[in-house]
């Protein structure tokens, strides 16, 4: 599939300010996701990707700016929106810590995900798909989802968002609680998805090096601003900015 | 040789299938102050919560001031100096901003006479800066107040150790310094201080030692310096 | 009472019979407390009120118990959307659900006992239908209709509930809300919705319960009470939110009370559900069915 | 504490020492005047005044006792009927064993009660809170049962009490009651005052905002649960102690009436429950509004109200009427 076909699934972001009360984490954000690309959120922890994607969500109102997305051809205004409605729309969120149901089990779970009304008539498909892709959550169908170690609630979490059949995918740090090697199993199994569905994805991790594997682009953020844009991802590699950001030197 | 404070030794805990900490080792000398840093959900709240009482480690013993505390409340362990702060703030929104800071005079301190408790919640008010907002109730402060609140509330306990949690998180540059600023005198009074902290800037200034955790275990313990240049701390923050 | 094992088999029949009815004045309370966390201890007020409107219908109408149970459930599920949209707005919304939102529903208890009292005094009340005072007996053991009614009726709903829950989005939805209610809108669907289904459910089953309590004896105002402690002990034993324990719980909760009272007197029954719930609080707080 | 705009420190300090004075200074003297007013009218009003009196100081009592656990820790017992029940049939047993001044009766009442607090806590509340309500609400019942099958005491028919003689100091037995529960009442609102401007009740505040941060802060949080619900209830038990006195026929179906938990919850709610004179203002004001209406109306009708009352007040305004005034208080400032 050339990135050229695919139909338009993208989302825009412009002068995007919010905060908590006093507290101020997003000044002036604008970044732009287009069809099918995967475009990373870089950034220590407490520099505001969360909250950029909580306001996609709607989970957080902003104060100022402007969200849209655009799916199949229509375009949506985000602001204002529940976050029912913004799932319902097409765009799915593989939450920062899982945020699983622990005392269902993974089928549960997993049909649960396929709420959206648009998901349910295609449920069994979508169940084949995530059983096919996560054979590990086929074996454990029957397990409660708590009772699982923390890789398998990952894939759990993005099969789960993946059941809502999204067009535009969010991932918040999937590498949180994860030992080293499960990262980058995990970068990796949300690169062969999108490629494998056709999704645009808007990553937040904080793990750089995992994180630029996949990306097509890249954003740094740094206390609630973009201080660097990159198309080349790779680039930022040997960036020293980059660098001083991550471990304090200098 | 200097005395140790604190020492937790194997620390472990799973939520269900989910492995927390394991087998976390961690010591604390008398005066010292250490970082606590980890990539977000590797571990350290939870590990600050077992150490002061508020989770009960499923292994692992932790030593403070020379007794066994493991088993002990999460109220005695206070009493006996181990204060900390949250990381979300949490303070009693019934009570004034004084009367916060006179819980623990009363409590972890045991002072009984209401004048000893207010002269010591003014000192301690006025030392995070907040005593002009004495009366206020704690709906009416910002964050950044109410993180001093929670900074004031954990040093009225008059710790022996202070888990300072994440009370940095969205502040400003100069708010940062202010508090660094009000943690280093601390420590020169004697209090040894477990910052964590996602701030690498006012880590590398405040830490004699940094204790790197990642996904529930520790990866490295040493000078600043050296922990930062450590190949798998690098892994860890920026990936392979 | 003498020992005799014809009377502990008829005991533990009965108390199995009578469990199933137990089963359907619970299950309410596991969909409340269990599964929305919602501490609803006027649940048996609900029930009870269930029982007068049945014996109403039968007065004013002559409508037989199920004809009444197809009348006024529908009204007691669309009645519980609305009360839950109620305490949704004065506490849930403002967070204030501990000492003013029990208080809510102890008031909330009172007022329909009173207002039972107020409408149709204090006297004991019942509906008779021909077939509910026969028995069927199997050898020494004998079973009135009057029971097994609500022994079937009681089963059959909590199969019923357990497959709305299990097979449908809704019912998947209301199984998952108390778990993490960010994580059910980002599947796109709407926690206060599925609470509110699920309330309105609750009081149904509560209206249910009130008839089948009126088939099998006469009532008055106060019963209420006995029944909460026996619906939280079952909720408490059967591990809160699961259906499976809550039947389990309300089937030994009723052989318990069937024994105590064939040995010891009807008198002692009401006490077996606190021993129960005591034991259960202390021994394993998770119940017997805890996920 | 008073918290008038008095930022400066030298003027912040005296100010508990006076408020407390204050506060103590006004349950001593309103107690004095009442018992000054019971005795000297005498026999000038009728027994009618002194049975509502009684009646509405009994509940000052249960409504204290209720918000020493309830409204400073947070912690709501459905089951003040039960201890009521207890304080009643203690007194009852003692009068058929051992009879012995009333005095003596209401200390073991309190003890027993005060012991089935503290038991029914130990158990429950290491527990999330709700399960202590529950268990009260059960353990009612439980007692209820235990009386119903206890024919000593005259099981479900109930048992008839007769007053013993009363001294020539005071007009009528009924006098010698409402005397002594200005006493309890008077004893009960001290006991709540000091609570509250204690360490225990501090204790309590911190608990009841956040009980992780208050073990924190060094309160040993179970500790101070459990001296509150064995004040809370030795209290509801001396609140019934003089109660077979005063209807001289007791049974179950009184003793454990759903209308003494509900009015012991409504009154601390209704009035406020964040100080020691809400439940006062909230037992006087539903107390004496139940008198009128169980005379004007009828019994039911008045308890249906007080339900009604209860639910408006936590739904409307849930910090009730000290809250209300409070609000108007700074409302004008």
């Amino acid at each position: 599939m050339s990135k050229g076909l695919t139909l338009a699934n993208s989302l825009a972001i412009e002068g995007l300010h919010a905060g908590y009360g006093e507290v101020r984490v997003l000044s002036g954000i604008s970044i732009d996701v287009r069809g099918g690309e995967t475009v990373v959120l870089l950034g220590t922890n407490g520099n505001g990707k969360s909250t950029l994607i909580k306001c996609i969500m709607g989970q957080v109102r902003p104060t100022a700016g402007r969200i849209e997305a655009t799916i199949d051809g229509t375009t949506y205004d985000l602001i204002g929106k529940s976050t029912e409605d913004i799932v319902g729309i097409g765009i799915s969120l593989v939450p920062e810590g899982r945020r699983l149901f622990p005392k269902l089990t993974v089928e549960e779970n997993l049909l649960l995900g396929a709420f959206r009304e648009f998901a349910r008539v295609r449920i069994s498909d979508s169940l084949a798909f995530c059983f096919d892709a996560f054979p590990r959550l086929k074996e454990r169908r029957r397990q409660l989802a708590g009772s699982m170690s923390g890789g398998e609630q990952q894939m759990l979490a993005i099969a789960r968002a993946l059941m809502a059949l999204p067009k535009i995918l969010l991932v918040d740090e999937p590498s949180v609680g994860l030992a080293p090697i499960l990262v980058s199993k995990t970068i990796e199994t949300i690169a062969n998805l999108k490629r494998q569905l056709g999704l645009t994805v808007l990553m937040a991790e904080q793990n750089f090096r995992q994180a630029i594997r996949i990306a097509d682009r890249g954003y740094v953020l740094v206390h609630g601003q973009i201080v660097l844009s990159a198309d080349d991802p790779q680039a930022l590699q040997k960036n020293e900015l980059v660098r001083r950001f991550y471990l304090g030197g200098g | 040789m200097i005395a140790k404070i604190l020492e937790a030794t194997g620390v472990t805990k799973r939520f269900d299938g989910f492995a927390a900490l394991t087998s976390v080792d961690l010591t604390l000398l008398k005066g010292e102050r250490v970082g606590l840093i980890g990539p977000n959900g590797s571990g350290k709240s939870t590990f600050v919560n077992c150490l002061t009482g508020i989770l009960a480690p499923d292994d692992g013993s932790i030593i403070f001031d020379g007794n066994d505390i493991t088993k002990t409340p999460a109220w005695l362990r206070a009493r006996r100096g181990l204060a900390r702060t949250y990381q979300i703030p949490r303070p009693f929104r019934g009570m004034t901003v004084q009367e916060n800071i006179e819980v623990p005079l009363r409590f972890a301190v045991g002072h009984t006479s209401a004048g000893t408790i207010s002269e010591a919640a003014q000192v301690i008010l006025d030392q995070v800066g907040l005593g002009e907002k004495a009366d206020l109730s704690p709906k009416g402060l910002t964050q950044v107040e109410l993180r001093k609140l929670e900074l004031g509330r954990a040093l009225a306990a008059q710790p022996k150790v202070l888990i300072a949690d994440e009370v940095m998180a969205g502040l400003s540059e100069s708010e940062v310094d202010e508090i660094l600023a009000l943690l280093n005198r601390l420590n020169a009074e004697g209090i040894s201080i477990l910052l964590i902290e996602h701030i690498m800037r006012a880590v590398m200034l405040f830490a004699q030692r940094i204790v790197v955790i990642v996904a529930g275990s520790k990866i490295a313990d040493g000078l600043p310096d050296e922990v930062m240049q450590q190949e798998d701390v690098e892994r860890a923050y920026l990936g392979e | 009472m003498e020992f005799s094992w014809d009377l502990v088999i008829n005991a533990i029949v009965t108390g199995v019979v009578l469990g199933g009815f137990y089963a359907s004045v619970a299950i309410g309370v596991t969909i409340a407390f269990g599964m929305l966390d919602i501490v609803n201890i006027a649940h048996p007020a609900f029930m009870i009120a269930g029982a007068y409107l049945a014996f109403w219908g039968s007065e004013k109408f002559g409508f037989n118990p199920f004809v009444s149970m197809a009348v006024f459930a529908p009204c007691g599920y669309l009645f519980g959307r609305a009360f839950y949209r109620a305490y949704h707005f004065f506490f849930e919304r403002r967070g204030d659900e501990s000492i003013q939102g029990l208080a809510f529903f102890f008031g909330i208890l009172f007022i329909v006992e009173i207002g039972v009292v107020l409408i149709f005094g204090v006297d004991y009340r019942s509906i008779s239908e021909p077939y509910l005072e026969s028995t069927i007996g199997i050898g020494f053991v004998s079973v009135p209709w009057r029971m097994l009614v609500p022994f079937l009726v009681g089963l059959t709903m909590l199969g019923s509930i357990n497959l709305y829950l299990s097979r449908t989005f809704t019912g998947r939805t209301i199984l998952a809300v108390s778990q993490d209610v960010e994580a059910l809108r980002l599947i796109g669907a709407n926690p206060i919705h599925a609470k509110e289904v699920a309330f309105g459910i609750a009081v149904a089953t509560a209206i249910i319960a009130g008839v089948l309590l009126i088939i099998i004896q006469p009532v008055e105002p106060s019963i209420t009470r006995e029944y909460i402690g026996r619906a939280f002990a079952i909720c408490v034993l059967g591990g809160i939110a699961s259906i499976p324990g809550t039947l389990v719980a309300s089937l030994i909760l009723g052989v318990a009370e069937a024994l105590t009272t064939t040995f010891y007197g009807p008198s002692w029954s009401p006490a077996v559900s606190f021993g129960l719930l005591l034991l259960t609080l202390i021994f394993r707080p998770a119940g017997i069915f805890g996920r | 504490m008073s918290r008038q705009a008095l930022s400066t420190p030298e003027l912040r300090k005296p100010a508990p020492i006076s408020g407390r004075s204050r506060s103590g200074l006004a349950i001593m003297l309103i107690g004095a005047a009442l018992l000054a007013a019971t005795m000297l009218l005498g026999s000038h009003i009728g027994e009618y005044y002194y049975l509502a009196t009684y009646t509405i100081l009994q509940f000052v009592v249960l409504g204290t006792a209720w918000n020493i656990l309830g409204g400073y820790g947070g912690y709501v017992n459905f089951g003040t009927a039960g201890f009521f029940a207890i304080g009643c049939y203690t007194t009852i047993v003692l009068n058929k064993m051992f009879p012995m001044p009333l005095f003596f009766e209401m200390l073991i009442a309190a003890a027993t009660a005060g012991v089935v607090g503290f038991g029914t806590g130990y158990l429950t509340l290491r527990l999330r809170g709700v399960f202590f309500s529950i268990a009260t609400l059960a353990l009612a019942i439980v007692l209820q049962t235990l009386i119903v099958n206890w024919s000593f005491v005259g099981g479900a028919r109930g048992v008839y009490v007769i007053r013993p003689a009363i001294s020539g100091f005071f007009v009528s037995y009924v006098q010698f009651l409402v005397v002594l529960m200005v006493g309890l009442a008077i004893f009960a609102v001290a006991v709540a005052w000091a609570v509250e401007k204690s360490w225990i009740g501090i204790g309590l505040a911190a608990i009841r905002d956040d009980e992780a941060a208050a073990e924190t802060s060094g309160v040993p949080s179970l500790r101070l649960k459990l001296i509150a619900t064995t004040m809370s209830g030795a209290l509801m038990g001396m609140a019934g102690a003089p109660f077979p006195y005063y209807v001289t026929y007791v049974d179950p179906a009184t003793a454990f009436s759903l209308a003494i938990a509900v009015n012991a919850i409504a009154m601390p709610l209704v009035g406020g429950t964040a100080t020691w004179w809400g439940p006062v203002v909230g037992a006087i004001l539903l107390g004496s509004a139940q008198q009128i209406l169980t005379v004007t109306i009828s019994s039911a009708a008045n308890l249906f109200i007080v339900g009604v009352l209860l639910v408006v007040f936590v739904t409307v305004a849930p910090r009730g009427v000290v809250g209300i005034v409070r609000g108007w208080k700074r409302g004008r400032k």
